[in-house]
């Protein structure tokens, strides 16, 4: 089947996205296809390049970049949610005038009608927030 | 049939919103702060026959709560099994 | 799932509360620009967000009135509260914007009947 | 506010939950750390943190229950939970780790009576 | 005499949590979420003499609720009535 | 008086730092000090200066560093709840081998020991939570 995730939580201050990441290895490991992954709400923290956990944890940003570099997953973030809380892409930085920019490839910001899109084309959409 | 999946508290207003969605045959998987509900078998959830409850196991043993639910004989299904019912239901909603 | 079903957005938080409230509606107005016929579940909290005489909060704090008003613009007329939820909340249809309707326990539970696209926010 | 008073620091989140319960450890041990007395009060699902079974969670999660056990490691023996919160999770005492101390109803209250520094997470 | 800080819904855990709190004699300033109290004036907090309790008037009135509060005759402060709260109580709590 | 305040919610996500913001005026105006405010938990975002809001909302950063700037008033955020945010300032980023940064002046990363030395300094400590 074609299955593709909501993630509406942040790193570190929501278990969403832990459960999230579970869940899409577990999707892939029976064999279906992950269509995507669409960051939304506070989930948009997930694409952050700044994120510096401590050492013995897991960094999340890797962890999603990782699961689209072995298995090609799309990682799409609203970019009306993220340009609020501090996500911005080189592309944005310099639209806005910002000097600095915290998520790059394989994370993409895109609009909110690739979060309709993605429904429109899985099997399963799974919300994860908490 | 719908899944619906509730990850708060069994007081939360979620956990209450759950409860007016659910129909006869439904399935209610209970992950993250959802699977306390394994510490009182008094709780609605436990007590309904009209849908099926599950508790996620990974978060319930997280919590040390994996011993409790045995005693209870509450049902857990692993992150395989979300999936599997995930499969078995063509829609599901998340509550938190 | 195709464009000809009820797609049902929920809409579960209050008003200045998160952005919860504002993200659920863009969500609602996109699913209904993408050609969906939407039908909006204030549950809970939620159905403050149809307080008519709501305001802005505090300076530069948005209100999300005038995006409740604009629902209609993008054929978005179904706009359901429980009877459960104004009761417990104590407060009156008379209080709400026009064109809200109220549901019964058993057409709420319907709602989650019917095989449909569903977002709750 | 001075070093000699109880310094009372409120846990009310659950682990594997939010970084609440972490952060609120924390801010216990940073407050032991400058010399105050610490008292900690586990509220609601805040004495989930206590349950002595408690593992990591998924591959990553840092599990809370060392923090727990560092506590004594500074000065914080104080571990009350009152016993309407064991009541309402229905949780028993066997389940928590030792040295956990009960509060009845008008021992939380009196708590709050007394002035002292008070960190609420 | 403690200033107790509420900022959820009446119906949620952490509103319960005060309860446990409050002293006779303490304040009860409820804002932003917990402003919903005023639609409900059987709520414990109203019928009980042994605090006082006030509503952050620029909240209730953002979620316009403002006429209501008037009708049950609850008692409001303004943002410079919270500050005047905080400086007659020494000690303050937020329960959120 | 001398005030403090504690925030723990980020902007947009919670509508804490909007009443601290106006409480901090407040007491200005009734010719209290304000000894510091210290940003812990989510509180962390307000910091950020990739924060894009649309332009008709209000940008709770600037609105912080205005605060400095007239009355100087310290914004101190907690360094280990910032970095698992993922929010940097400059020398940390350098530790940390990124190639941007998202804090800087006024506000400062600091240790949680400052929040302690804060309530002590201050006649009162208020906490802006959701």
């Amino acid at each position: 089947m074609d299955y593709g995730l909501l993630v509406m939580g942040a790193p570190y201050s929501d278990p969403a996205p832990h459960s999230a990441l579970r869940f899409a290895e577990a999707v892939l490991a029976r064999g279906h296809r992950l269509t995507g992954v669409f960051f939304y709400h506070d989930g948009v923290h997930n694409a952050s390049s700044l994120m510096t956990p401590p050492q013995d944890e897991l960094n999340l940003r890797k962890a999603w970049k990782a699961l689209n570099e072995r298995h090609g997953v799309p990682l799409d973030v609203c970019i009306a949610a993220a340009l609020r809380r501090g996500i911005v892409s080189e592309a944005e930085a310099a639209r806005h005038g910002h000097s600095a920019y915290n998520l790059e490839a394989p994370f993409e910001l895109t609009g909110l009608g690739q979060l309709l899109t993605l429904q429109q084309r899985c099997d399963r959409l799974i919300t994860f927030a908490s | 049939m719908t899944l619906h999946i509730l990850t708060t508290a069994p007081n939360s207003d979620p956990a209450r919103q759950v409860e007016q969605a659910l129909n006869a045959g439904d399935t209610l998987l209970l992950i993250e702060a959802a699977v306390t509900a394994a510490l009182d078998p008094q709780l609605n959830c436990w007590t309904q026959p009209a849908y099926t409850v599950w508790l996620l196991e990974e978060d319930l043993v997280a919590r040390g709560l994996g011993n409790i639910a045995k005693k209870h004989r509450l049902a857990t299904v692993n992150m395989d099994g979300f999936v599997a019912l995930t499969e078995q239901h063509e829609q599901s909603v998340t509550w938190y | 799932m195709h464009a000809s079903e009820d797609f049902l957005v929920i809409i579960r938080h209050a008003p200045h509360n998160a952005s919860w409230l504002r993200e659920g509606l863009d969500a609602a107005l996109v699913a209904a620009a993408f050609g969906q016929s939407v039908r909006l579940l204030f549950m809970g909290e939620g159905a403050l967000a149809l307080c008519k005489a709501q305001q802005a909060g505090a300076p530069g704090q948005k209100a999300s009135l005038p995006t409740i008003d604009m629902l209609e613009m993008y054929d978005i007329d179904q706009l359901n509260v429980p009877v459960r939820t104004l009761d417990e909340l104590n407060i009156g249809l008379e209080s709400l914007v026009d064109g809200v309707s109220t549901l019964t326990d058993a057409q709420v539970n319907a709602l989650f009947s019917q095989n449909r696209p569903i977002l709750n926010f």
